[in-house]
């Protein structure tokens, strides 16, 4: 239980996939315009991002270790995370169509997403256990979702500021994301015991 | 009757200590004014004229097409001749000018006709009361411009509770603490009609605290016509406690959230100069068509109360009033309060039902600046309706007025408070007022569009029945002609012979002669 | 209109932003003497340094966007933005520490943003933040406080400080004991040298760490003056020491290497706690802009504090914690909204 | 290898069934979209942005097949709600469609029409009264300024006049 905790707060806190990695810094830039359909990016981003690395676990070691083709495990996990992220643009498609609209290629890019596909491999490398690769990517997964909804907050009141003209749109947002990374860094040493 | 001292009171709102709030202003009466200006569109009523230039009217007359149900007529304040019906200077609309009658007065001031609409108030029924309160044109003298005939009849519930605001919270208003002095039992036996007309079982005069004198002669007059079901309750002198959700607040402990009324809480709140007014009314059967305005501020030699007709234009009380130096572009004009008046531009403009103050005040000599928003939120502090006006303040600044509604933009009394707490100067009530005229109108165009739609759909969905008809008719037709043919063919298979038709031939030629042979062979 | 608002100003606290300002410079005062008393004049010359440098990038910036710089001056932001941050650096700083934190604090921190009432940043932390991370030899250079009666610590003058400041003489530690220390929260953590672990047991420093009581002691005199001035209002300053108290009080941390306990007012009179609460966290344009909303600012503020100084890499926590909150300030305006309803408070009459 | 290239293969094909069967099982619900798009238009129905009406204009928008500014007459104020609705990108307006201009009225000149009801039929929202060889008129309040019964009027008999009836609609 406190190895789950600890990774939780590495993985949220720490080293943030975002802030820290930057690693999917696309949708970070691309979804972040309104909080609520960052926070439905998030979630979308979170449901396939733990059952990838669940699935890819399993397939990892079930499939790919017995036929000796580790090799193929990139391919294998950007097969899984396809079919996952079909499945949930199916499901926003049917249940709300205006989030689906909004996120428009956002959507699928999930499967491009280099946070998913990467949590998806580091996980296989710190062999971790069961378990702790999905507390893993559900880790990475809501600290993208925090991060996300955070920033999307800010550029909303950025939105309303009176910024100067040529720093006005996606100069701002990069500086603004810049400064939260820095924030950031005030968690670092936070999972030394 | 010993008056009940209420304690509690509503989020926010600013302590005020004003010196002019326990020294009355003399009371002056006015005669006839030499002209007289009715404006056609205030901020609640509308009115389209059923008289043109150059006619003669009488006082009371009516002047106005009854076009909404449950709207109240408009009424020649005195007798004269209509001189024009044109663009006027109008205190209410922020433009300025409005079309307005404007009434040469010819002084003799007598009564059209039927102008009286009853002779004893009490053998009425209450519904013919009720349209004679509506023929009245009684319109509420507190500030809100609501005629007295909508406010009772918009209540869903019965009404419990009437309350008279005879508190005058703003500084510099002055006119409700000069009637009370004056008309005090004017004030109550109003109070006893209008609660018998809505059925109320008690009702509260509230009085500010700071009205000590004036409390003493409303308490006098209160015991000597005893009676149960009344009561005077003195609240903490808070602005904005007169303002009707506050005191309502206040008194009956009921929060109100604007845009939603205390009528349909089952409690009436009437300021007490229109109280007077509907007493005078249900005495005489004549409409009540005189007010008290406070004329006042730093550029007014003797500021007094003005016992003015309605549609006298103010330049006239003010030449009464006098000032210390000619009027100039620079001196500020206000209506209202100075708290929450609205300031205005052409000091010709009338003087309305619900105009209860003018401020004249000389130029401001250290202008303040307005500086940025520090988000300090002072302004939510003292907010009374409770709502974040540095929020709204920002959607507004960013051209998103929609955005502030969620932060209560809608909820908003624009009694202008914040102003006077913001560490910025920010002009918040008049941004909070334009932004609201804008949703207004936003709103007004939302419905016509919503309209056009569903008449377009309408439109769509006939056309679509009609092809649906004609190709259903079609359908039968080929059928039944398919019938046809087919059993055609089974009794006769080949064709008709050749003579038939040839006979045919000759029966047609024969009878063309024939018809030619009127003329010619008879 | 003007006639009446002397009479409802009177009765609201300081006017115009300008007013607030001054008063919150005032309200530093008393922090800043104890400041100076234990850490020598190095902090004055600091403060010089960065007033100077703040009113440069500030009339440049505002020339820049063309507007009037007289009033962008007198509404005195930038002025606090300096002593804030100032009071955060170590006294013997090199000059350039100050002007770069300066740069930082008013370029990204506010006129990125638009100016006064824009920035979602606290200038000052970020100044701080980045001065802390990038330059982390010179932001720890904090001299051990002067007249503990063991050691009889000599203190540098004022003009040998600003010969020191200005780079013209080194530091010889050999003379005057400088030592890599932040705060006595650091030897809280890396069981710092055993004298300072008598001092702060033996010392006549009633509650907390030796010298830094009594400068936290200022700034919470400093604060409640604010208070009862009505500048700033109690919901933030109440909720980060509640929470940062409540921290300490449930967590039992022991002091490095010996049984003293940590109690919560030691917690609460060490380190930047009391200008955090009163003076940092404060600065409305960057708090949450509702009351309920400063509630939720301030008590993750207190929280971030006593995670950061017990369990982060950094000594004192409250630069960053302070950072962190601003970057949930839009998500909490986002959902503290006014949901205001008609309803009956209680039985009419 | 043969295994994991068989594995795979299958494990594909099995996936790739499964998600055909379930999107026809989840079909896309694009007329709730098409309804919140629609409220924000102006509902002229002028046909300005190639679509018989507004209505046929939302479904399009809702379905991707249509950019967010081809409404003059809502002009920039719908572009941004639709930006905003959408989470796109504000685009300035497609000026070739038309200019986004005051709101107007359709008047007849009642005593050079000659009763054709041409333009009845032609008219969106049954805003023009008359009988066949019968005076025609139009109802102001009703009238949405489209132009639609302008062209197909033999006489030419109807001008444009700014909207003063309904004032709030400009």
């Amino acid at each position: 239980m406190k190895t789950w905790l600890l990774i939780l707060v590495s993985t949220v806190l720490v080293n943030n996939f975002v802030l820290v990695r930057f690693l999917g810094l696309c949708p970070f830039f691309g979804v972040s315009r309104n909080v609520n359909t960052a926070l439905g990016m998030g979630l979308a981003t979170t449901f396939v991002l733990t059952l990838a690395s669940i699935c890819s676990y399993i397939t990892y070691h079930w499939l790919l270790v017995p036929l000796e083709v580790e090799f193929l495990r990139t391919i294998a996990f950007i097969f899984i995370i396809a079919a996952l992220v079909q499945f949930t643009e199916l499901w926003i498609r049917k249940s709300s169509p205006l989030l689906y609209t909004v996120l428009g290629i956002y959507l699928p890019l999930i499967t491009t997403n280099c946070a998913v596909l990467g949590v998806a491999l580091l996980s296989t490398t710190d062999n971790q256990s069961l378990a702790e690769a999905a507390v893993y990517g559900f880790g990475a997964a809501t600290g993208f979702t925090i991060v996300l909804t955070l920033f999307a907050g800010l550029r909303e009141r950025i939105e309303t500021a009176d910024v100067p003209a040529i720093f006005r749109g996606n100069a701002v947002a990069l500086i603004t994301a810049g400064i939260m990374s820095l924030a950031f860094m005030g968690f670092s040493g936070l999972d030394q015991p | 009757m010993k008056p009940q001292h209420l304690t509690n009171r509503f989020q926010g709102g600013l302590v005020v200590s004003d010196p002019t709030a326990t020294k009355v202003l003399p009371v002056i009466a006015t005669g006839l004014p030499t002209t007289v200006v009715l404006p056609l569109q205030t901020s609640h009523n509308s009115y389209t004229p059923n008289v043109d230039s150059g006619q003669a009217v009488l006082k009371g007359q009516r002047l106005d097409h009854l076009t909404p149900s449950g709207a109240s007529p408009l009424l020649a304040p005195t007798s004269g001749v209509i001189k024009s019906i044109a663009r006027y200077a109008c205190s209410q609309s922020p433009g300025g000018a409005v079309n307005s009658i404007i009434i040469d007065v010819d002084g003799e001031d007598n009564w059209h006709p039927d102008a009286q609409l009853f002779h004893d108030w009490h053998q009425l029924s209450r519904d013919s009361q009720l349209t004679a309160l509506q023929a009245s044109a009684l319109i509420g003298h507190g500030g809100g411009g609501f005629a007295l005939y909508r406010k009772l009849t918009s209540a869903t519930k019965p009404i419990k509770t009437l309350i008279v605001n005879a508190v005058e919270c703003e500084p510099m208003i002055n006119c409700d603490a000069a009637l009370l002095q004056t008309a005090a039992n004017d004030i109550i036996a109003g109070a006893f009609a209008l609660a018998s007309l809505c059925g109320a079982d008690n009702t509260v005069i509230a009085i500010e605290n700071g009205k000590q004198q004036i409390l003493q002669s409303l308490v006098e007059s209160l015991t000597d016509n005893t009676s149960n079901n009344m009561t005077l309750c003195v609240v903490p002198d808070i602005y904005p406690v007169g303002a009707e959700r506050q005191l309502v607040e206040v008194v009956c402990g009921v929060k109100v959230v604007a845009p939603d009324i205390p009528s349909r809480h089952g409690i009436l709140c009437c300021n007490a100069a229109t109280l007077a007014a509907f007493h005078s009314f249900v005495s005489t059967g004549y409409p009540s068509l005189r007010r008290l305005v406070t004329v006042a501020g730093s550029a007014i030699q003797k500021p007094a109360n003005f016992d003015a007709l309605i549609g006298t234009p103010i330049k006239d009380l003010v030449d009464i009033a006098g000032m210390h130096s000619p009027m100039t572009a620079e001196h500020s004009l206000t209506v209202g309060g100075s708290i929450c008046g609205t300031g205005f531009y052409d000091f010709n403009a009338p003087v309305l039902a619900n105009t209860n103050c003018i401020l004249v005040d000389k130029p401001d000599k250290n202008p303040v600046t307005e500086v940025a928003c520090i988000r300090c939120a002072r302004c939510s502090d003292v907010c009374p309706a409770e709502l974040l006006p540095q929020q709204m303040h920002r959607h507004i600044q960013a051209g998103k007025p929609e955005d502030a509604q969620a932060f209560g933009l809608d909820a908003c009394i624009e009694c202008g408070c914040c102003d006077q707490v913001c560490p910025s100067n920010i002009p918040l009530t008049a941004s909070f007022r334009d932004s609201r005229a804008t949703l207004r109108q936003r709103h007004q165009i939302e419905i016509a569009a919503n309209e056009s739609a569903r008449r377009y759909d309408m439109r769509q969905q006939r056309l679509e029945q009609k092809t649906l008809e004609k190709n259903r008719r079609l359908m039968e037709r080929k059928r039944a002609l398919q019938k046809q043919t087919a059993s055609t063919e089974q009794s006769s298979p080949q064709r008709p012979d050749a003579d038939a038709i040839k006979a045919a031939m000759m029966r047609s030629r024969q009878r063309k002669k024939n018809r030619p042979g009127n003329d010619s062979t008879g | 209109m003007q006639s009446l608002s002397a009479i409802v100003k009177q009765i609201v606290s300081p006017v115009g932003v300008g007013q607030i300002m001054c008063t919150v410079l005032v309200a530093l005062l008393p922090g800043l003497l104890a400041h100076t008393y234990f850490f020598g004049p190095g902090i004055v010359i600091n403060i010089v340094l960065c007033c100077v440098a703040s009113v440069l990038i500030e009339t440049v910036c505002i020339k820049l966007r063309k507007r009037s710089v007289y009033t962008a001056l007198t509404d005195g932001t930038a002025i606090v933005t300096a002593f804030l941050l100032a009071l955060t650096l170590p006294p013997l700083a090199p000059w350039w520490i100050c002007v770069l934190g300066m740069l930082v604090a008013l370029l990204p921190g506010k006129h990125l943003y638009g100016g006064t009432g824009h920035n979602p940043f606290n200038p000052a932390m970020l100044g701080y933040a980045f001065l802390l991370i990038c330059f982390p030899l010179e932001m720890t250079q904090w001299l051990n406080p002067a007249n503990i009666p063991e050691t009889q610590q000599l203190l540098p003058g004022l003009i040998d400080s600003i010969r020191i400041t200005l780079g013209s003489s080194h530091l010889d530690t050999a003379h005057w004991d400088a030592i890599t220390m932040a705060t006595p929260l650091d030897k809280i953590k890396h069981a710092a040298p055993e004298n300072l672990i008598s001092t702060v047991q033996g010392s006549q420093g009633f509650i907390g760490a030796y010298a830094w009581e009594w400068s936290n002691l200022g700034f919470l005199l400093g604060g409640l003056w604010m208070l009862w001035r009505r500048v700033i209002s109690w919901h933030i300053p109440v909720s980060v020491l509640m929470v940062l108290a409540l921290c300490y009080a449930v967590s039992n941390i022991p002091l490095a290497g010996s049984a003293v306990q940590v109690t919560p007012l030691f917690g609460l009179f060490s380190g930047a706690a009391m200008l955090g609460a009163f003076f940092i966290a404060t600065d409305p344009v960057s708090a949450a802009a509702s009351r309920r909303g400063q509630l939720i600012y301030g008590a993750g503020i207190g929280f971030l504090i006593f995670i950061i100084r017990e369990f982060g890499g950094y000594p004192e926590g409250v630069a960053f914690a302070v950072l962190l909150m601003n970057l949930t300030v839009p998500t909490i305006d986002h959902y503290c909204k006014v949901k205001a309803k008609s309803r009956d408070k209680h039985e009419p009459g | 290898m043969i295994a994991a290239i068989v594995v795979f293969s299958v494990l594909a094909a099995g996936v790739g069934y499964a998600l055909g069967k379930l999107a026809s099982r989840l079909p896309a619900d694009a007329s709730s979209l098409a309804d919140q798009i629609n409220q924000l238009l102006p509902q002229t129905q002028c046909g300005q942005c190639q679509y018989p009406g507004c209505r046929p204009y939302a479904e399009a928008i809702a379905t991707a097949q249509a950019p967010i500014n081809q409404c003059p007459p809502g002009g920039e104020q719908t572009i941004h709600a639709l930006a905003d609705l959408l989470g796109r990108e504000v685009i300035a307006l497609d000026t070739e469609l038309g200019e986004c201009k005051p709101a107007q009225l359709a008047v007849i000149r009642e005593d050079e029409c000659i009763g054709c009801t041409l333009c009845i039929h032609a008219c969106p929202v049954d805003a023009i009264l008359g009988a066949s060889r019968m005076m025609h008129t139009v109802i102001a309040s009703e009238c949405t300024g489209c132009e639609l019964c302008l062209p197909p009027c033999p006489v030419d008999c109807i001008d444009l006049q700014a909207d003063t009836v309904n004032i709030q609609r400009a």
